[in-house]
């Protein structure tokens, strides 16, 4: 076997079931644009055209690739260790309240170098303990942590909404006031180009945190044991790895990603927290990691796909209703989940069949 | 009178809980879970109230409720069962998938973003304020009675028929069935499809219990129905008692009437609290059946 | 299409959530707009967010084409607006509900000068349709049934409430809320079974403020016979024969009104402040319900309503 | 006579592994033909594609129906049921919470109307268990029956379904000689009815009892097929191995002579450490069979109680010493709780009581990671599942266990887990000789290789514990790791090897103990031993165990 050819193979793996997953994407979107009496193509022009056509609409893209980039890699971080977090959610409006708590805890005219990584550790910590405790529950008692995160999702957000509503909110709204200490720079501040757009400084703490759980997952001990516990919890557990410990690891730095999320939001964007930001967000980063593979990589370049989906969206709207762009997002994960192993059986197939012909020449 | 009041407002509310819940436990009981109950409702809903509009009756409501939720599970089958897809990743996807649907054609066939028509439904009407008047009421809906009867049909089902047997069987231990000639994506398919069915007609409850469809009208009673299949750790009789008892706090903080005893957010988590807490194993160890959620 | 900024008048208007189909303000809105186009010529363009915080990309895809003026639906598009209009001090901005705050010393922080506040006053068609529940429903209890547990449907029930009790001392109201999530302004199942319980205890009439949900109130009131009260816009129609009568908030009116302000030249900016004064809020007496509320009930409301207009009566915006 | 099965060609790959390659099997009706082979060699598979679970990649399956041969290939299970082709599994396929009755009945249900007759399932399978004399408790949980039970389930399910051609994949492993007769008994009666049976097990003196006829695999073929008159024990084993066993036991060289004096000595070490409890305590076996080692024990095992899911005693009270330069093997039939024996050694299982002592220290408190650390390397018996982590590369496999000492900073020291992989490929010939693929793509023989590489020359260890350390490998990779592993000992490790192959243990120990139900049955030097004397303790036909 040729060193190009094991090469092949994986990127073959990962690529495949996305492209299929697009194409049927592509095709339901077809059939949904044509029930509404619009042009296909009229309909994907305007959708690249608002999104990767111009500065304001691409500094839109980013703004949302942003946070999905983090819920993507909480989702991703979890199941590297065989965990499914579905509260990716409920975490990232936690750490998006704890990074707005802590702003405006701060006196006013505290220095942004200090405020930041304060707000920062702030939304990683409270995102990493919701994420812990489905992970201990798991550990301890063998709680399905699938239901604990759901669960938690419910009980978090409906606590949040507490303590904001009877302690915190600005009145007529419902949002906390807002905060001048730990504000991020909008992306504007740098390239006139993208005024305007959300894009903020937390795309680069985004882009740091995919680079950082690369480094962790595959160039660390620590990821080299996440990893085993995820691919095999048995040789993992032959090879001195703690498993319950890691699961409890894991699950903290899936929630502490999805915590450092809601920084997008919070500092970066609006400058306070608000009841409701999150919606959506922890489940769209479920398809972020699956059509990323789990890879860090793969989930920022996923994360523009689906940020350009439903920035696109908004770009179409003129043409079709908001409620198509909906029904594509579920479209592009139920092909994704179906194709992945599908396309892993075929191409296993076709290479044992390869084989049998090659030994048999 | 108070009694019968609190007896009324509980019935109403616990019959879709049981009727997905019922549905939750057939499809976990296979080894599917049962993530998608949600979804399953909310497409149960659209498409009673469309069919009892159109139709003109809501008995044909009831029937594409039931198809709709079935539409749904057989999608689920097909990627769960037939692909071996991730259970959960798909499960998601469906419950986005219902709401973007649901929302779409609302759009489409009504062109409405929030509510279809008035559409016939069950019961009467006029019955004045008396307490044993709206339990009447409820008696005279068909899904009431569906609803009630449902849990013990599927607990018959389960434990007392040959499909029952079979379905424990794959759910615990698939490859045992499979040694016998047993088909276990037929019988996964099946639960599935039961699931999809009884939980489309929660939504159809629903729907023809309000006259219309209203966007996400479920507003997530799918997972407390789910909350309930856990609690009732995967039987029959304690689901229902699961499903009795969030719909009696649910009663209870409706007939506090506002008064503001524990803020209601904290009441509205008590459902999810309490299976949190039965997965730890406080009240007894909670064992999902062993090939839960097994592609294979 | 053509460009923007050419001659004639180019409006934008974003939805809230609900989005267009609504039956209720997001609807009032796009009525508003459409009259405008047909009478005043507008060319106008809709725009449907998302959920989640797509609000202000819509609101700047406006702006960035020129528009002449650019509409948000919802108090949610508040903060939004406020920084749109610093950016793009050409285009003028209306905002509909939008959310004036106030500083330190409490007074009200005035928007941007191409900014109009359209703020209706809700407590006042609350106290109104307050006064009206209690002298109609006669039962010493009223029931009130709000959507999410927030501020901003807590001055529907304020407003409510003291209208009850200017009218009646001794009468109670029975406040509830369907949920503390954004879907309790979808759950219509909630919504019926807190009416069906407020009209066992008693309640004759309910007010409702909790957009779909009352949908559940409506039916409630179907299955009991007895009577609801709509919210934003005439919901008559959702419950011929029930509904006693609805809030309404002229949206559609001021959303008119903002775009002739802007084709005559007269459009100013600023807080525009929709009371029953400026009939931004009111109740309906039509056709439809003038057998439910006898002739003297509603001179009584005629006084009331002079009261709040004069500033007699200080109605309150928060429980 | 008729044939009853006749497969032809047959060949199955899983993945990468080739578990069939042109296997061919004839058996005639009313016989009882005796499968054998080497772990690994493929017999399972080609039940299973008999038995309809799956189909095979190429050949033919025929199969008497009526009497007539037809071509059944790739037929399903529920066809194969259908005809009278029954199964009994390796595994149990039996549904732990399910009744005994609901157990047999399952797929093929009596009803009443639409409901399940309950009352005349418990009724014949009563019935059936009165007339085969396979005692069970019909209305029981399955997961309340003991191993013997609910083998005795399995056997029934089949003949519930009316088979006419029984399969029985390794019948006797878990069943104790009584059970063994017994199930004999009921074969015998199956075949006098015109059944045929076709019957896999690894023991031969079972082979050589009950069969008429044997068919020997090896590596997915079949490669012989004999008249059990014809034939003896060692020609069938010949046969499996593909080499003369004698000659490849007889060039071993012998344990060398040690000074008896040394042994006491040991023991008294290790009591000592261990308190005084464990000197009473101290089993007759070590005084019987002692030590052959030099210097205190390396590891000592004391009164180890292990509980598996089964049952709370897997292992049920065993110790043992053994010294550094000693192999001490521990052979049985698979399931008598070795594997809970070493994974409690190893620190993978928590046992119920006990104590174990490595060079020294006790180490009842220490975790998998620290027990290594204190000198404990370990080959476990499942590759697959423990030993590897198959979608790692070998590079990264060749450090699993010893990830802590392979670091720079938080990070991993690439160039040298490289530099480890690139000495182990080329010391220990892993082929192919390249660390960047995945250890699934490896052959069985080289995954071995990665985990004996690693546990025998990647870390400094005072004690190895060997389990079934070639299980499923060829003779080459066999070979290189019997030498590896008598180096060791000269090296003076204290090694513990568990294997099913009773040659191997022959071939390597020091000092041999047969494991059975959870306890030792005997402990012998290797002088004493013997296959023959070692197999009836194996066996549970001998015991001379003390508590
Ligand atoms: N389902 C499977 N997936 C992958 N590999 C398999 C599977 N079943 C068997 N194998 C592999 O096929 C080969 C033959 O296995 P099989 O179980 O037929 O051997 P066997 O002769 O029955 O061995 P034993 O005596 O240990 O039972 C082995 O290498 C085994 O690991
Ligand atoms: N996925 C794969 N990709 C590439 N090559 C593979 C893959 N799986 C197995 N191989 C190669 O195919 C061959 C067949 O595997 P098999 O287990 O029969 O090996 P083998 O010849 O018995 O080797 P050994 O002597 O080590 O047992 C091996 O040489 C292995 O390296
Ligand atoms: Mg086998
Ligand atoms: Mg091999």
């Amino acid at each position: 076997m040729s060193a190009g050819s094991r090469m092949r193979a994986p990127l073959q793996e990962a690529l495949l079931p996305a492209l299929m997953a697009l194409a049927i994407a592509v095709l339901v979107g077809d059939l949904l644009i044509l029930t509404f009496g619009q042009s296909p193509g009229a309909v994907y022009r305007l959708l690249l055209e608002g999104t990767w056509g111009n500065a304001y609409g691409f500094g839109q893209v980013l703004y949302k690739a942003t946070t999905l980039t983090f819920t993507g890699l909480a989702f991703a971080a979890a199941a590297r260790a065989g965990l499914f977090n579905v509260g990716a959610e409920s975490q990232l409006a936690t750490g998006g309240f704890a990074a707005a708590l802590v702003a405006l805890g701060l006196p006013n005219g505290t220095p942004g170098i200090l405020a930041v990584p304060l707000c920062l550790v702030a939304a990683a910590l409270a995102g990493g303990v919701v994420g812990a405790i489905p992970g201990w529950l798991r550990a301890r008692f063998g709680a399905s942590e699938v239901i604990v995160t759901i669960m938690m999702n419910f009980v978090v957000l409906a606590a949040l909404n507490y303590v904001v509503a009877s302690h915190l909110h600005v009145p007529e709204t419902l949002h906390t006031p807002e905060t001048t200490v730990g504000a991020m720079p909008r992306l504007s501040a740098m390239i006139p180009a993208f005024a305007g757009s959300a894009a903020n400084t937390v795309l680069l703490v985004a882009l740091a945190a995919a680079a950082a759980l690369w480094w962790l997952l595959f160039r660390t001990r620590g990821g080299y044991e996440l990893r085993a516990v995820g691919l095999q919890p048995d040789a993992a557990e032959y090879g001195g790895v703690r498993v319950g410990r890691v699961w409890i690891r894991a699950m903290a730095l899936s929630g502490a990603l999805a915590g450092l999320g809601g920084l997008n939001y919070v500092l970066g964007y609006k400058h306070y927290y608000e009841e409701g930001f999150a919606t959506g967000s922890g489940f769209l980063g479920i398809a972020v990691a699956l059509v990323g593979r789990n890879h860090p990589l793969g989930v920022v370049l996923a994360a523009l796909l689906f940020a350009t989906l439903s920035q696109g969206g908004l770009a179409v709207n003129a043409l079709v209703p908001k409620q198509m762009v909906e029904v594509l997002q579920a479209v592009v994960i139920l092909a994704m989940a179906t194709s992945v192993p599908e396309v892993q059986r075929l191409l296993r197939a076709s290479a044992r069949r390869r084989s049998a012909t090659g030994e048999a020449a | 009178m108070i009694v019968l009041v609190f007896l009324a407002q509980t019935l109403r509310i616990v019959i879709p809980y049981l009727l997905a819940a019922a549905g939750g436990v057939m499809s976990e009981r296979v080894g599917v879970i049962a993530l998608t109950l949600e979804g399953f409702m909310l497409t149960g809903a659209f498409t009673a109230a469309v069919g009892s509009y159109f139709a003109g009756s809501p008995w044909v409501g009831l029937a594409c409720g039931l198809l709709g939720g079935l539409a749904l599970s057989l999608l689920y089958a097909l990627a769960a069962v037939r692909f071996r897809a991730d259970q959960v990743v798909v499960g998601v996807a469906l419950n986005l998938l219902a709401t973007g649907v649901t929302r779409f054609f609302l759009r489409f066939a009504f062109d409405s973003s929030s509510n279809s028509p008035r559409v016939p439904g069950f019961g009467r009407e006029h019955t004045g304020s008396a307490a044993l008047g709206s339990l009447l009421d409820s008696l005279a809906n068909p899904l009431v009675w569906i609803g009630l009867v449902t849990i013990p049909a599927v607990a018959w089902v389960l434990y007392r028929t040959p499909f029952g047997l079979r379905a424990r069987a794959v759910g615990e231990k698939p490859e045992a069935a499979t040694s016998l000639g047993v088909s276990v994506p037929r019988v996964k398919v099946l639960g599935v499809a039961l699931s999809g069915m009884l939980a489309g007609l929660g939504g159809a409850y629903l729907a023809l219990d309000q006259h219309q469809f209203t966007d996400g009208m479920t507003a997530g009673r799918g997972f407390i129905a789910l909350a309930a299949v856990i609690f009732g750790r995967w039987d029959p009789k304690r689901v229902a008692a699961a499903c009795l008892l969030f719909a009696a706090a649910e009663t209870f903080q409706i007939q506090l009437q506002g008064a503001q005893l524990i803020p209601s957010q904290f009441v509205e988590m008590i459902p999810y609290v309490l299976t949190i807490v039965a997965l730890a194993g406080v009240v007894g160890r909670a064992t999902p059946p062993a090939a839960l959620g097994r592609a294979e | 299409a053509e460009p923007p900024g050419s001659e004639g008048l180019d409006v934008g208007i974003v939805f809230d959530v609900g989005g267009r189909g609504d039956k209720s303000f997001n609807d009032g809105a796009y009525i508003g707009a459409e009259r405008a186009a047909k009478d005043l010529g507008a060319r106008i363009r809709f725009i449907e967010p998302g959920e989640g915080s797509d609000r202000e990309a819509g609101l700047r895809l406006l702006a960035a084409e020129g528009m002449d003026l650019v509409i948000g639906v919802g108090f949610i598009f508040t903060d939004d607006l406020t920084q749109l209009a610093k950016e793009y001090p050409n285009v003028r901005f209306a905002g509909v509900d939008y959310a004036v705050a106030t500083d330190s010393a409490g007074n009200p922080v005035l928007p941007p000068p191409n900014l109009e506040a359209l703020k209706f006053r809700e407590e006042q068609g609350s106290y109104l349709v307050g006064a009206l529940a209690a002298l109609v429903g006669k039962s010493k209890k009223v029931g009130f049934v709000g959507g999410m547990d927030i501020p901003l449907i807590h001055k529907f029930e304020a407003g409510y409430r003291a209208g009850v009790l200017h009218v009646c001392p001794d009468c109670q109201v029975i406040a509830q809320y369907a949920g503390v999530t954004p879907e309790a302004f979808r759950n219509p199942g909630r919504g019926k079974e807190l009416a069906l319980s407020q009209y066992q205890s008693g309640a004759n009439v309910i007010f409702h403020a909790s957009g779909s949900t009352g949908l559940g109130v409506f039916e409630a009131a179907r299955a009991t016979g007895k009577l609801a009260i709509g919210v934003d816009a005439d919901q008559y129609s959702e419950a011929p024969g029930f509904i006693l009568t609805s809030m309404v908030k002229g949206v559609d009116a001021a959303v008119y009104d903002a775009i002739a302000a802007v084709k005559n030249g007269t459009f100013r900016g600023g807080i525009l402040q929709l009371g029953l004064k400026e009939n931004g809020v009111g109740y309906i007496y039509d056709a439809n319900n003038r057998a439910l509320i006898p002739d003297a009930v509603r001179a009584r409301l005629g006084t009331i309503r002079d009261s709040i207009v004069a500033g007699y009566i200080k109605v309150p915006t928060e429980r | 006579m008729a044939l009853s099965i006749r497969v032809s060609g047959v060949a199955k790959a899983f993945g990468p592994v080739q578990a069939n390659g042109d296997a061919s099997l004839e058996v005639e009706a009313g016989e009882i033909h005796a499968l054998v082979g080497e772990n690994g060699a493929g017999k399972s598979t080609l039940m299973r594609m008999l038995a309809g679970m799956f189909a095979p990649d190429a050949g033919t399956i025929e199969v008497a129906v009526d009497g007539a041969l037809r071509d059944v290939t790739g037929w399903s299970t529920a066809e194969a049921i259908a005809a009278g082709v029954g199964m009994v599994h390796q595994h149990f396929m039996l549904v732990p919470p399910l009744t005994v009755a609901e157990n047999v009945v399952l797929g093929r249900e009596l009803t009443k109307g639409w409901a399940l007759d309950r009352k005349r399932a418990v009724a014949e399978v009563c019935a059936l268990s009165e007339r085969t004399g396979l005692t069970v408790p019909a209305e029981r949980p399955v997961s309340e029956l003991s191993v013997g039970e609910a083998q005795r389930v399995e056997i029934l399910k089949v003949l519930y379904r009316g088979a006419k051609i029984l399969i029985l994949d390794e019948p006797t492993a878990v069943l104790s000689p009584p059970e063994v007769r017994e199930l004999w008994r009921v074969l015998r009666g199956l075949t006098a009815g015109g059944g045929t049976v076709v019957l896999i097990t690894h023991k031969l003196d079972e082979v050589v009892e009950i069969s008429d006829t044997i068919t020997v695999m090896r590596a997915g073929r079949t490669v012989e097929r004999i008249r059990t008159k014809d034939t003896t024990p060692r020609d069938i084993a010949k046969a499996m191995v593909g080499r003369d066993v004698n000659l490849a036991l007889d060039h071993l060289a012998a344990p060398s002579e040690r000074g008896a004096e040394s042994v006491e000595r040991g023991a008294d070490d290790a009591s000592a450490l261990l308190g005084a409890s464990a000197m009473e305590s101290a089993p007759r076996s070590t005084l019987h069979a002692p030590r052959s080692g030099s210097g205190p024990a390396a590891l000592v095992v004391r009164d180890l109680v292990v509980p598996s899911a089964r049952r709370p005693n897997e292992v049920d009270g065993v110790s043992f010493d053994v010294s550094p330069g000693e192999i001490f093997g521990i052979a049985g039939v698979e399931g008598n709780g070795q594997t809970e024996l070493i994974e409690a050694i190893a620190g993978l299982a928590q046992p119920a009581s006990g104590r174990v002592a490595l060079g020294g220290q006790d180490v009842g408190a220490l975790g998998v990671r620290e027990r290594a650390d204190t000198g404990l390397s370990h080959v476990p018996e499942d590759r697959h599942r423990r030993g590897l982590v198959l979608d790692y590369t070998v590079g990264d496999n060749l450090i699993l266990g010893l990830q802590h000492r392979f670091t720079r900073g938080a990070s991993l020291d690439a160039p040298r887990i490289d530099d480890n992989a690139r000495r182990q490929i080329a010391a220990f010939d892993i082929r192919p000789a390249d660390a960047a693929l995945p250890a699934r793509a490896l052959s069985g023989g080289n995954q071995q290789k990665i985990v004996v590489a690693r546990e025998m020359t990647g870390r400094d260890y005072r004690v190895l514990l060997a389990a079934q350390p070639t299980r499923g490998v060829d003779v080459g990779a066999i070979e290189f790791i019997h030498a590896q592993l008598r180096r060791a000992r000269d090296e003076g490790k204290a090694i513990v090897l568990v294997s099913a192959d009773l040659a191997e243990i022959l071939a390597l120990s020091d000092r041999i103990a047969v494991m059975y139900r959870g306890r030792f049955a005997t402990v012998l030097p290797r002088g004493e031993a013997s296959a023959e004397i070692l197999g009836p303790y194996m066996t549970g036909a001998a015991s001379e165990r003390v508590a």
